[in-house]
């Protein structure tokens, strides 16, 4: 329901800068995620569209009316937090009703029926009369984002709201934020991440952060299929993508060349390189193989179904052409 | 008595011919305990009967030194919600300048009283505080123990001596080990300055600072006397006895464990209380005397007095109830009901009082011996004096020093302190 | 115009933006503030640059508003005599007052140090699940309710060498071979007001700890438990950390408590010099001697020392004060 | 191997059981004795027994009779409770802005603050004196409470600062999403997780006043105003120099009952506090 632009934000504590000016537009009922390493300033960002920190400089609007000052409870938005930082003193109704009941002229109906109708929605109607400390750590998160969707928000912000489970759990949380997003599909969201398989698996679009600048913006393909330097390219995919570099780049008039685990074949004679198998890893429906063949980190080939290769093996790989990613020695791409 | 009721009549008249109008509402602070508190109570309502003035009583700890830190800063903030106060017998010159000059006022009935006293609050011609009461100190002595031993009562302090090690260690050879010879005020505070000055006093020794400010306290006799106490302890005095007050004293003497006990007459009573393990079975007599030159049993001088704080809002009657205070009328009653010592030398003839209180008449020969503090010539460095006396002997008491090593430093201390003039 | 001259640019490095949010806590933490700090200039600040006034000034209680200023004089001043001898007065040189500072530190550090450890004890055993812990908790309490003059006087009572029971006790259970003065020797008299110090105020130090211990969650335990970390390592490494902001807070005001030590020893040993300390050394001048001024001075004095070593105390400990995210 | 191990175990209880019996009967031990000093009269004061000996409640009743003995607990009651309310009202409201806003000169402020308690009381008696007469309000429990506040105000203030800082930014966070105002977050949220170092904070703040007794004997000039401790100090025997040592101790047990009574209401809140639930996964 609202679009969100940023034009030239920065951030800074004291002396030093997080956010170093990014320019991002952030669109109506898109699914946006922030994703990067740690200490990229992702969460810096969030909170600064959340209100939260001020900005130090630039502007932000929210659909097309600067907000740079306006109260984080006037922005119409609502955030989930990696702690979930529910209220533990209040049940969980409480928690969810608690944000309506401060606004004014809310009636006592009107905030049950919709904090019912969000407690329907992520299937938690039985838990309401529980304190949080009586919830598995998956219930609490589900609570955080039914109190979040019990404010009825424009834009919808997580601050890496699975890092807390476990792996399972992430899952299933992951796939119900999915559904949720289908259903609420006029909120505009923004999810901020380190792993990039939820932020593929979430995304419309996904802003790659690196030390306080944007590094590129796209949907999950664009950044997949044409990174933008070989820091998204290594980001984004799993596994992660091979570098080569020295002669064999050369060969491609490239500085570095890049090209996935999946778009390597191994061949029998006559590849493109060799290299020693040091290790395999059989996941059932796939399975990867590490090459030692000189690089900096071990070539990674990703195989249909298990695989037999053993360490010691010498085996000769040959990359798809069309899938092979070269770059300059700035780290961006050729094209 | 005739003077005292006339001026009662006559304050009256006044005051019912200015009418009732003027009828103050007073307030008078207090640290009596008790008894002396319902004591109080009951004459200051005949006082308001009288009068029509209304007298509140502020109640304060029994405790002195508190009493005295709370009166002067009570004082120092010019505090007008206390009109009258009662003062100790040494604190008239620390706080001469904050009560009011009641020479005129009592200048009718002065001459009743004990001139020392008199003397006593009275600084640089100006007369402070009017007594209500005084105290002297007395040696307590089992009559039963004496007898079992064939002794008197003794005069000298070697006497005391001798015959409280004697019997108390033939009462100990007896199945009494916690039997002691003479437990006294140990504790370094203001009642060791007392009972070291009566030591000091009785053997020669002088009175610390002298009436004209000489300070004597350095001297042989002073010095003999300070080091004969000094042996008492751990051989016929506990060694807790250092760190005795009145309390711990009587403690000890009231269970029946001491031959004689040095203490007001307040342990009198008590002592002949139904209670008491030593009922009927002690007496008292004056304090032994040294032996050095010129020698005698001397007693400090204790008693409360009455002042009137000169930020009262309405002095004329703060005067008026002070002057009741001290009366003959009530001293009597105070006699009677109190058993406390008047200071008008007429009511120890007084066959009510005798009659009542068969002790008092007797207290008047220890009475006679009384010593001042060295309050007056000392000024408002009493206090400071007091403590460094009673900090050089409770050294020599403790060990540290002999008398004659510590009185030298008291000596320079107090030169030092006193400057050019106290 | 001027002002628009130093306007800086509209755009980018513009001046930094206040936003409602900060502002409005801004704004708040002003109104927080403020009932706070009036309270305390009224009820602390006048009063104190009162008795600073008074220790530069020869104020006696006698003659409080006529006081003269004498400069340093209660501090350090000195005497030519007539042989030449430069004779040096006043409280810097007063042998008297250092006593008392020996006193008071050697008081505060010791009692504070034992009521550290024990107060550690006893808040770990409540800390503990046990049945009757709500009546252990009351009775903990007991020593810090009652009120310091008359626990005082009660152990003066208790420890008196003929009628109190601690010698008995010790006569008893043979402890003691004779019954001893505690309160009377100079020897002893220091271990006496120790003891009832540390009596009274673990309970204090106890309270403020077992807080600081309800405030960590318990299932860091758990997963400590659950690791096999053995549960000394899990206090030293765990409970330690976690309460330490607490603890600081509680060693803090103990300190500045024990280094004002009054009532205490004002009832226990009034005017032994082994245990006069600043504060009791103080009142006496303040109010018994007629040298208010020279108390003042003293208090003056006992202020700054004690800041001195709650700064050192601060510095070492590394006690955060400015810390907080928001 | 099991039985070992249950030996270990159950040598483990007896050292703590015998732990909590050591440390009750120490903290317990004098309060019992003067219970049993409070029960006796006269000359049996001085002698010493370990288990009652007479059962003579002679001193409570002339506690409860003497003087305005049961004003006097009415007026500590009021003092100290009004004393430790505002204490932390404000203290809780400064906390909230010392620990949890950030603004130039807050630990420049906290020092300031500690610094007040750094001042011997018996310094600051003289002013303090002219203060609250100057403010009309010289021996009523106004002079009490305005007083009371040099001790408890900075004691609370660094110690629920201290406590604030530890809660979760986070929930504080989610608070300000949900549009909550300071005030709201300070008495909505963080008031129910603080309990434990209110109700701490408060108990020991309420103790303080409770048995102060420098201030109230100074500030006050009346029995009708005056408070507990000054109450016990002028309990007095019937002579000058007379310690009613039965009296006193009936007077300390009499006043020494509240206290434990509070504890035993409060004791849920000292304990329960911030669990781990919402904050931490």
């Amino acid at each position: 329901m609202a679009s969100i632009e940023l034009r030239n934000v920065r951030k800074a504590f004291g002396a030093v800068e997080v956010i170093k000016g990014v320019d991002l537009e952030v669109r109506k009922g898109e699914f946006m995620v922030f994703v990067g390493p740690s200490g990229c300033g992702k969460s810096t960002l969030l909170r600064l569209i959340s209100g939260l920190e001020d900005i130090t400089s630039g502007e932000m609007l929210f659909d097309g009316k600067v907000v740079n000052a306006l109260a984080p409870s006037k922005r119409g938005i609502a955030m989930v937090f990696q702690s979930y930082a529910l209220y533990p003193h209040m049940t969980v109704y409480e928690n969810m009703a608690f944000g309506l009941t401060l606004e004014k002229g809310q009636s006592k109906e009107e905030i049950q029926r919709r904090v019912e109708k969000a407690a329907d929605m992520l299937q938690i109607r039985q838990y309401l009369d529980r304190l949080p400390k009586q919830l598995s750590g998956g219930q609490r998160q589900r609570v955080a984002i039914g109190r979040a969707i019990t404010r009825d928000p424009k834009v919808f912000l997580f601050d890496e709201p699975l890092s807390n489970l476990d792996a399972a759990l992430r899952v299933a949380t992951r796939i119900e934020i999915a559904k949720l997003h289908e259903e609420m599909n006029q909120v505009t969201m923004i999810y901020v991440t380190h792993d990039q398989v939820e932020a593929m698996t979430l995304a419309d679009r996904i802003c790659v952060l690196r030390d306080g600048l944007v590094e590129q913006v796209g949907s999950p393909m664009e950044l997949y299929e044409h990174p933008n330097s070989v820091f998204v390219a290594g980001f984004i995919g799993s596994p992660k993508m091979n570098f080569i570099s020295g002669e064999k780049a050369a060969a491609f008039n490239a500085e570095t060349v890049g090209i996935r685990g999946e778009h390597i074949a191994i061949v029998p004679d006559n590849g493109t390189w060799s290299g020693t198998v040091i290790h395999t890893e059989n996941l059932g429906a796939d399975s990867y193989v590490y090459l030692e063949m000189g690089t900096e980190e071990p070539v990674v080939v990703r195989l249909d179904g298990a695989n037999d290769y053993k360490s010691g093996d010498v085996v000769h790989i040959a990359p798809m052409e069309d899938k092979i990613h070269r770059f300059d020695g700035a780290g961006k791409p050729i094209r | 008595m005739k003077i005292n009721t006339l001026l009662v009549g006559l304050l009256t008249s006044v005051t019912l011919v200015v009418g009732s109008a003027q009828a103050a509402e007073l307030s008078i602070v207090s640290g009596d305990t008790g008894n002396g508190l319902a004591f109080l109570r009951s004459q200051l309502d005949k006082f308001e009967a009288d009068t029509g003035h209304t007298v509140t009583v502020v109640p304060m700890p029994s405790s002195t030194t508190d009493q005295f830190g709370q009166y002067r800063l009570w004082l120092a903030a010019g505090n007008t919600d206390i009109d009258v106060y009662q003062t100790d017998v040494i604190w008239a010159p620390q706080l001469a300048d904050q009560f009011l000059d009641l020479t005129e006022a009592a200048k009718d009935v002065v001459g009743d009283h004990f001139p020392s006293i008199i003397e006593s609050q009275t600084v640089d011609g100006k007369l402070v505080a009017l007594p209500a009461f005084t105290d002297a100190p007395a040696l307590y002595y089992r009559k039963d123990l004496l007898e079992k031993y064939g002794k008197t009562p003794p005069t000298t302090w070697a006497e005391m001596e001798a015959t409280a090690k004697e019997i108390m260690d033939g009462e100990r050879a007896d199945g009494n080990p916690e039997m002691w010879g003479f437990v006294f005020q140990g504790n370094a505070y203001e009642g060791l300055t007392c009972d070291a000055l009566e030591w000091v006093m009785s053997n020669g020794g002088g009175q610390i600072v002298e009436a004209d400010g000489t300070i004597s306290i350095n001297n042989e006799n002073a010095a003999a006397a300070i080091d004969r106490a000094a042996g008492w302890i751990g051989t016929i005095s506990p060694e807790g006895n250092l760190a005795y007050m009145e309390e711990e004293s009587r403690g000890v003497w009231q269970l029946g464990n001491s031959v004689f006990h040095r203490n007001w007459p307040y342990a009198y009573s008590l002592g002949n209380g139904d209670d008491s393990p030593i009922k009927g079975l002690f007496d008292v007599v004056p304090l032994p005397a040294g032996d050095g030159e010129g020698a005698r049993s001397a007693a400090t001088l204790g008693g409360w007095n009455v002042a009137v704080s000169k930020y009262s809002p309405d002095p004329e009657a703060a005067i008026e109830l002070a002057l009741f205070l001290s009366s003959a009328e009530v001293q009597k009653e105070r006699a009677i009901n109190q058993s406390n010592l008047p200071t008008i030398e007429a009511l120890y003839d007084d066959a009510d009082i005798a009659a009542a209180q068969p002790i008092i008449p007797a207290w008047k020969e220890i009475f006679q011996n009384a010593v001042p503090r060295p309050s007056a010539p000392t000024k408002t460095d009493y206090n400071e004096v007091s403590s460094m006396f009673w900090s050089a002997v409770h050294n020599t008491l403790s060990g540290n020093g002999t008398a004659a090593e510590n009185l030298e430093l008291l000596e320079a201390d107090l030169t030092e302190l006193k400057g050019d003039a106290w | 115009m001027a002002t628009e001259a130093l306007a800086p640019p509209a755009a980018g490095a513009g001046p930094r933006i206040k936003s409602e949010l900060t502002q409005q806590r801004l704004r708040a933490a002003r109104w927080f503030l403020v009932p706070m700090l009036i309270a305390l200039a009224v009820v602390a600040g006048w009063p104190l640059l009162r008795s600073i006034w008074f220790s530069f000034t020869d104020a006696s209680l006698n003659n409080l508003y006529g006081a003269e200023w004498i400069g340093f004089g209660n501090y350090l001043r000195w005497q030519v005599l007539e042989s030449g001898t430069v004779r040096w007065r006043g409280l810097l040189v007063d042998g008297a007052w250092w006593n008392a500072v020996w006193n008071t530190v050697r008081f505060a550090f010791t009692s504070v140090f034992f009521e550290t450890i024990f107060g550690m004890i006893v808040a770990l055993v409540l800390n503990a699940e046990f049945r009757g812990r709500g009546i252990v908790r009351a009775a903990i309490l007991i020593p810090w309710a009652i009120p310091t003059i008359v626990s005082a006087k009660m152990w003066a009572w208790m420890l008196n060498d003929q009628f109190g029971i601690l010698n008995d006790l010790g006569m008893r259970l043979g402890l003691l071979s004779q019954k001893v003065a505690w309160t009377a020797q100079a020897e002893t008299a220091m271990t006496a007001v120790l003891v009832v110090d540390i009596w009274k105020t673990t309970p204090f130090m106890a309270l403020l700890i077992l807080a600081g211990l309800q405030m960590i969650p318990k299932d860091i335990y758990e997963a400590a438990d659950i690791d096999g970390v053995h549960p000394v390592k899990q206090f030293f490494r765990i409970t330690l950390p976690l309460v330490r902001p607490a603890l600081m807070v509680a060693i803090i005001f103990r300190l500045l408590d024990a280094l004002r030590i009054f009532d205490l020893i004002y009832v226990l040993t009034p005017n032994s010099v082994a245990t006069k300390t600043m504060s009791v050394l103080a009142r006496e001048n303040l109010f018994d001697f007629d040298n208010f001024a020279y108390g003042s001075a003293q208090s003056t004095l006992l202020f700054l020392l004690i800041a001195v070593l709650t700064m050192l105390y601060i510095w070492l400990g590394k006690v955060r004060f400015d810390g907080g995210d928001r | 191997m099991t039985a070992t191990f249950d030996l270990w175990k159950f040598t483990k209880s007896v050292l703590f059981y015998a732990l909590v019996v050591f440390i009750v009967v120490v903290s317990v031990f004098p309060f019992y004795y003067a219970i049993l000093t409070s029960l006796k009269s006269g000359t049996d004061l001085f002698r010493i027994t370990y288990w009652p000996t007479s059962f003579d409640l002679g001193n409570y009743a002339s506690v409860l009779n003497q003087g305005s003995f049961p004003r006097n607990l009415l007026n500590s009651v009021f003092v100290s409770a009004v004393t430790v309310i505002g204490a932390l009202f404000i203290a809780v409201t400064a906390s909230f802005a010392l620990s949890r806003v950030r603004f130039r000169g807050r630990g420049l402020l906290l020092m300031t603050i500690l610094a007040v308690s750094m001042f011997p009381q018996m310094a600051v008696l003289a002013g303090l004196f002219e203060v609250i007469r100057a403010l009309g309000i010289y021996n009523t429990p106004w002079a009490l409470i305005f007083s009371y506040t040099i001790f408890t105000l900075p004691f609370t203030v660094w110690v629920l600062t201290t406590f604030m800082r530890e809660l979760p930014v986070e929930i504080e966070e989610a608070a300000i999403v949900d549009g909550a105002s300071p005030w709201v977050i300070i008495t909505r949220v963080f008031l129910p997780l603080m309990w434990p170092a209110l109700v701490t904070t408060g108990l020991l703040a309420f103790i303080a006043a409770w048995n102060e007794f420098l201030f109230a004997l100074t500030f006050t000039s009346s029995n009708d105003t005056r408070t507990v401790p000054v109450a016990i100090a002028l309990l007095s025997g019937g002579s000058q120099f007379e310690i009613p040592w039965g009296i006193i101790m009936a007077a300390s047990v009499i006043v020494t009952v509240p206290l434990v009574v509070l504890v035993l209401i409060f004791q849920r809140k000292i304990v329960s506090g911030l669990t781990a639930g919402g904050v931490k996964g």
